[in-house]
C-alpha cells in the first residue's frame, strides 16, 4: 500500500439526493489498491480557504476502468466548494488512507449497517463481500424516504436490502438499530444470526449497533469520524479513546486509565465496535 | 561550473549547518517517516519532532482541532510516547538521512526538561540529534501552571539551567502569548539560548452555536496558520532588533514568498508547521520555490536576506 | 398580541438601554453618517464613534491598511478632527437618531483623557453622549510609549482618574497584546468601570517581498476580522469568569452566528467591526440574523444567551 | 448622488489582452448618475477570503442601456477572482464612489493621459468631452503594442489618440510622459496647448504629469490610488498627501507641516496634480 498525493480528475458529478453529491474520479492508481472502507483527504478549495482537507470515503472502486467514486454530503464550506467543483477539474487528494474492514474468510453472512451518508463507506464492502460469495444483507437508515441512499445499488449487486426511515416514509419506520435489533430476534430463529456486523453513520448509531452486537455476540466494526489534521498519522488531531491499559502512561500513582488515544485517520478509522470507548460525546 | 550558477542556500543555525533554511515545525511533522511516501527527507534543512516528554502522555481528550477563518486551533495536549520510546523506536528510523534532527521537549518542571535534556545528550552520539527546541509554552507546574515562557525570570531560569545540564545546541521556543515577546528573547538569550524559536501558537477558542459547547474538548487550543502570519512577522521582526542569536521563524508559512518574507523580517530559518497537514510537500515546494527566487532576482546567498527590511 | 412572540432583544449596558446588543465597532463606521445611505441608524444598538483626541490629529502616512489572510491590517494612527470640531460638526447629526452613541477617547496622557471626557461631559446635556469608550491601547507617553493598557497599575490609575473627572458612564476597552488580560481587567473593573470591550486589534505587520518594505508606512499595524475571532472569543471568556460588570465582545464578527457566539462565551453585547468595511449593512443584518435565531430556537430574551457555553 | 449597494449582473466578459478583463454590467441606477472617474467598489469573492472590496474605475457607462463596464488587470488574488465570476453572476458592488474628473466649459481642448491599465478610467471623460464638443487628444502609455488599451475605441469616438510603448513595439518609443512633452512642445508652436490635461495611472506618471502642466501652466486633474478599507469615506485607510496647512495640526509648537491627509475614496480619487504632495513613496 502507497498513500499518494495525486491531482485527479473529475469526470463526472451528480446531485442524487437534495444535498448528496456522487463524483466520478479518474484514478487508476488509488482504484489499484483500495480496500473498502479506506478514504482520501481532499482539498476541497483550491486556495487556503477553508484551509485543511476534508476526509472522504471511497464509495466505490472500479480497478478496471481506473475509477472510483466518492458520494458525500454538503455539511459546511468544505463540501460545498466540493460540490461545486466543476466536471474536468482536478481534485488535490491524499489517499488510500487508514485501515479498512475485515472480512473474515469463516464469516458466510455478513450485515452493513449505514445511517444517513454513512451508507457512502459501505458500498465497497458490500462489493466485496458478495465478490467472495457471502451472503449480505444491508440495513439503510435515512431521515425519511427521499434521502435513503444507494438501496437500489444494493439490491442490483445481490444483497437484500431492508430500510428503516425516522418518520415512516418508507420501509419501516423508526431507527435502523431499532431495525436491526427486530431483524437480529427473527434471524436468530430463522436463518442465523449474521457472523460480521459493519457500521457507518452517526456515532449514537455505531455505539447501539456495538452494543447489540455485543450482546448477540457478533464481531462488529464501525467507521470513526472525527476532524482530522494531517490525514497520515502526523499530527494527532483525530483521535479517539480505544480500550487498553495504557501502562506506559504517568497517571501521578493511579492505576492508567483504561484507554487509550488512537489515531482514526491511521489506527482507525475501521475499530472493533467492542475496543471502542462510546462513553464521552 | 554548473554549480556555480546555483545560489547558496546554506544557513547556520546553533552551530547545526543546514543545507537550506527551511525546517519543518514541531508537531506537524510527527516523526519524519510519516512524510516519507511525499517527499526526500534528506532534501529538509533539518527535522523538527513533535514535542517530546519524559514519560509518555495521553494527551487531550477529543475533539482536539478545529477549523478557523485561515487558520486551525489543536489542543493535542502533547501527546507523546515518552523519551525512552522516542530513543528506542523512533529516533534510529532518522539516522539513515543526513539531515539534522531537533528533538523540540517540553516539561512541567525544571526537574522534567533537565532529565530530558541529559537523557538525550547521553545518547546523542549515536543518535541523530542536532539540537534541542525548549519548547517553553507548556504549564509550569512550580510556578503555579503558568507557562514557563510568558514570564523571563522564569525563562532565564529553565534556560540556564538546561545551557548548564547540556552541551546539545538549545534552540528556545517563545510563545506568542505575552506582552513583550522582546524581554522573553533577551532572558533566553542572556541564559545562553544559541537560537531562538517563534512563534508557537495563540491561544484561541472556538464554540458550537448549536450545542452551546466549546468545539475543543480542551475549551482553548493552539491557534496556527495563515490567520497568524502578521503577528509572527512581527515578534520575529520585533526579537530580530533585540537579540544577536539566529531566530528560526514561523505561523502561517504556507508558501515560498511566506518564508522569504520570515527571512525578510530577520528569521535565518523558517519552520513549516500547519502547512504539512495540507500539502504534505510543502516543505520541499518552499525549498525549491527559494532556490527559484534567488536564481530569478540574482541572490547568491540566502543568508543575504536576511534581516534585510528596508525601513 | 403580535408582538408577543418578537423575542426581547434589548440588554442593558452601563447603565444605557440598548434596543439589541449590536454595536459598531470604533474606527470602523466612522461618525455614523457616512453609513446612512445604507442602513438606518436608528436599527443600531449603539453607535461607537471613530476614536477621538483632545487636539486634531493628522495621522499615519499611507499606505495605512494593507488585507492579510481572513483579516486586515490597519495603522490609521488616530487621525482626527480633535473633540471640538466633533463637538461642533459631527454630534449634532446624531442628535436626530433615537442610537445612543458612545465616543471613544484617546489620549497619551492622563491630563489629555481627563480634559476630553470633562469636556464631553460639560456638553452631554446637549448633545447624544450615552457613555465614553476608553480606548487603552494608545502609548502612554507618562510612561515611555508603552501603551497604558498593558499594564495593570496604569489601567487602574487612568481608570480610576476618569472615573472621578466624570459621571458618564465608562466603558474600558482592553488590548489583546497582553500575557494576562484578566489582571487588566479587573484592574479596570476595580478602578471604576462600568463596562469593558474587548478585543482591539493585535499587533502585526506585512512585508513586501519584491520592495523588501513593511507593506505598512508605520511598519506595524493592528489586526481585526475573522483571522482574529477565535483569540477574541477566548479572551472575552477568560475576562467573563473574572470580573462581574458587562462585556462588548468584538474580534472578527462578520455574521449573526459569530456575533452570538460571542453572546454564549460571555459577551453582553457586541461590536461589529471590519465587516462594515466589507458589507455596509452588515451590523443590521447581524440584528436581523439574532431576532430570527431568537424565534427559530424558541428563546424569548436575547439575554439568555449571555456567558451561557456548556463545559 | 446617492451611493447604492446592489448586486448586478455580468452581461458579458472579454479578456482584452492578456490579463486585462472588460465586463459588462446591467446597472441601470449606476448608469444613470455615474459621472467619468468614479469608481465602484466591489466584493470579489463571494465568501471572506479575500475580505476586503476592490476599487475598480467605471469604465464607460450607457444610461440608455442602463449598462456600464468595467476594465481591469489580474492584479493579485481579488481581480483574479473578479476574472473567473461568471457571465450571468450577480456582482456585489457599492457605488458610484468618489468626486469625479471636471472638465471645465471654457476648454476647448483637453488633453487625457493613460499609463498601463490606467486608461480603463479615462474612457467615460473622453466620451463627456466628445459630447460636449470638445477637442480631445488621448495619449496611450503600455509597455508593448499588445498591452495598448483602447486605441480604436478612442479614435472611433473622434480623440485624436497618441501611444506610446516602452519597447518601441509600436508607435513612439519611450514613456509616454516623454511623448507628453513631445507633444506639448509642438502643440505650444502650432495648434495651441491644451487647456486641461486629466491622467491616470502608476504613481511616477502622475507626479511627471502634474510638474509638467505645471511648468506650462496648465490645470491637470490625476486619479489617485490607495489601498481602500470601507470605499466610502469612513475608515480614513485610503489617505494621500495634499497640500494645506493643517491649522488645527497639534505640531508640538512646530509650525504645522504643509499638508493634510485626504481620503482618495471620498475627497478623491480625482486631485488638482498641483496640489498632490508627490514626495514620499
Ligand atoms: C474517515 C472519514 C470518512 C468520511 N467519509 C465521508 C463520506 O464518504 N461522505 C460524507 O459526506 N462525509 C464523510 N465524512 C464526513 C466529512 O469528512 C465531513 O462532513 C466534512 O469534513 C465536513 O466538512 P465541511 O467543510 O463541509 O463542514 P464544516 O462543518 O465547515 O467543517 C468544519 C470542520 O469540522 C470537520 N468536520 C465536520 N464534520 C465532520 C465529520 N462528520 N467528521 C469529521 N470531521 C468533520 C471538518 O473536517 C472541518 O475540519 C467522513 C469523515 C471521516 C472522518
Ligand atoms: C479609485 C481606484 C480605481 C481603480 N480602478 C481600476 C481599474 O479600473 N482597473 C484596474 O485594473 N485597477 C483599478 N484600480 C486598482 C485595483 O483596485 C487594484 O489592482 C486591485 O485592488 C488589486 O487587488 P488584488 O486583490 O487583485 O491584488 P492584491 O495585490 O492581492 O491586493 C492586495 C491589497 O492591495 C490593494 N491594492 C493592490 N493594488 C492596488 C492599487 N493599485 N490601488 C489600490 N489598492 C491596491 C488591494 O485592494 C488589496 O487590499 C483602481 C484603484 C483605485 C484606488
Ligand atoms: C497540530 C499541531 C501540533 C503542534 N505541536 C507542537 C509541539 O508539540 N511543540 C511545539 O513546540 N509546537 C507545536 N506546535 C506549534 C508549531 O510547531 C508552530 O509553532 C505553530 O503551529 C505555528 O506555525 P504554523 O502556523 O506554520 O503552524 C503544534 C502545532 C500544530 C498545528
Ligand atoms: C480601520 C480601523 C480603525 C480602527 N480605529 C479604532 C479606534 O479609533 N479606536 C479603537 O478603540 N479601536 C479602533 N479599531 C479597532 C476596532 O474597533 C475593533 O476593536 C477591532 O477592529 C476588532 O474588531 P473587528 O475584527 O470586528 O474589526 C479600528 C479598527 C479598524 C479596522
Ligand atoms: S489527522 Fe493527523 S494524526 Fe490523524
Ligand atoms: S477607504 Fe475608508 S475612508 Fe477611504
Amino acid at each position: 500500500m502507497t498513500i499518494l498525493n495525486l491531482k485527479i480528475k473529475i469526470l463526472s458529478r451528480k446531485e442524487v439526493t437534495p444535498n448528496i453529491y456522487l463524483l466520478s474520479l479518474a484514478a487508476p492508481a488509488i482504484a489499484q489498491q483500495a480496500l473498502p472502507g479506506q478514504f482520501l483527504h481532499i482539498k476541497c478549495s483550491k486556495d487556503n480557504y477553508p484551509l485543511l482537507r476534508r476526509p472522504i470515503s471511497i464509495h466505490r472502486v472500479n480497478p478496471q476502468k481506473g475509477e472510483i467514486q466518492i458520494l458525500f454530503q454538503v455539511a459546511g464550506e468544505g463540501t460545498k466548494l466540493l460540490a461545486e467543483r466543476p466536471v474536468g477539474d482536478d481534485l488535490d487528494i491524499i489517499g488510500p488512507l487508514g485501515n479498512s474492514f475485515k472480512l473474515y474468510p469463516e464469516s458466510k453472512k455478513v450485515m452493513l449497517i449505514g445511517g444517513g451518508i454513512g451508507v457512502a463507506a459501505l458500498l465497497a464492502l458490500g462489493e466485496e463481500a458478495i465478490r467472495q460469495g457471502k451472503e449480505v444483507q444491508v440495513l439503510i437508515g435515512a431521515l425519511n424516504k427521499e434521502l435513503v441512499l444507494a438501496e437500489e445499488i444494493f439490491s442490483d449487486l445481490g444483497a437484500k436490502v431492508e430500510v428503516a426511515t425516522n418518520d415512516g416514509s418508507y420501509r419501516y419506520k423508526g431507527l435502523v438499530t431499532e431495525l436491526l435489533e427486530k431483524i437480529l430476534e427473527e434471524e436468530a430463529l430463522a436463518t442465523g444470526l449474521p457472523h460480521q456486523i459493519f457500521a457507518c453513520g452517526p456515532r449514537p448509531l455505531l455505539k447501539k449497533v456495538s452494543e447489540i452486537a455485543f450482546q448477540k455476540n457478533i464481531d462488529s466494526q464501525v467507521s470513526m469520524e472525527e476532524r482530522m489534521g494531517c490525514g497520515i498519522g502526523a499530527c494527532l488531531g483525530c483521535v479517539c479513546k480505544i480500550k487498553g491499559e495504557d501502562q506506559n502512561n504517568n497517571n501521578n500513582g493511579l492505576p492508567p486509565p483504561p484507554y487509550i488515544y488512537k489515531r482514526v485517520c491511521i489506527d482507525g478509522p475501521i475499530f472493533r465496535g467492542n475496543e471502542v470507548v462510546w462513553d464521552d460525546q | 561550473m554548473i554549480n556555480n550558477n546555483k545560489p547558496n542556500l546554506a544557513v547556520e543555525i546553533a552551530g547545526i549547518k543546514l543545507k537550506n533554511p527551511v525546517l519543518t515545525a514541531s508537531g506537524t511533522f510527527g516523526y519524519g517517516q510519516e512524510f516519507t511516501p511525499f517527499l526526500d527527507l534528506n532534501k529538509l534543512g533539518a527535522i523538527v519532532l513533535k514535542g517530546i516528554t519524559l514519560k509518555p502522555r495521553r494527551g487531550n481528550p477529543p475533539p482536539r482541532i478545529i477549523e478557523t477563518p485561515s487558520g486551525m486551533l489543536n489542543a493535542i495536549g502533547l501527546q507523546n510516547v515518552g523519551v525512552e520510546a522516542l530513543i528506542r523506536e523512533k529516533l534510529p528510523y532518522l539516522q539513515r538521512f543526513n539531515t539534522p534532527v531537533i528533538i523540540n521537549i517540553s516539561g512541567d518542571t525544571r526537574e522534567e526538561y533537565i532529565e530530558l535534556a541529559r537523557r538525550l545528550e547521553e545518547v546523542s552520539p549515536e543518535l541523530p540529534i542536532s539540537a534541542l527546541e525548549v519548547n517553553i509554552s507548556c504549564p509550569n507546574v512550580q510556578k503555579g501552571g503558568l507557562a514557563w515562557g510568558i514570564d523571563a525570570s522564569a525563562t532565564y531560569e529553565l534556560v540556564n539551567c538546561l545551557r548548564k545540564a547540556t552541551t546539545l545546541p538549545l534552540i528556545v521556543k517563545l510563545t506568542p502569548n505575552v506582552t513583550n515577546i522582546k524581554i522573553i528573547a533577551q532572558a533566553a538569550e542572556e541564559a545562553g539560548a544559541d537560537a531562538l524559536s517563534l512563534i508557537n501558537t495563540l491561544v484561541g477558542m472556538a464554540v458550537d452555536l448549536d450545542s452551546r459547547k466549546p468545539e475543543l474538548a480542551n475549551i482553548s487550543g493552539g491557534l496556527s496558520g495563515p490567520a497568524v502570519k502578521p503577528v509572527a512577522l512581527w515578534m520575529v521582526w520585533q526579537v530580530f532588533q533585540e537579540v544577536h542569536i539566529p531566530i528560526i521563524g514561523m505561523g502561517g508559512i504556507m508558501k515560498t514568498r511566506d518564508a522569504l518574507e520570515f527571512m525578510v523580517v530577520g528569521a535565518r530559518a523558517v519552520s513549516v508547521g500547519t502547512a504539512n497537514l495540507v500539502n504534505p510537500r510543502a516543505a520541499i515546494e518552499i525549498i525549491e520555490g527559494i532556490e527559484k527566487y534567488l536564481i530569478e532576482n540574482q541572490i547568491r546567498e540566502v543568508k543575504e536576506l536576511v534581516g534585510s527590511m528596508k525601513i
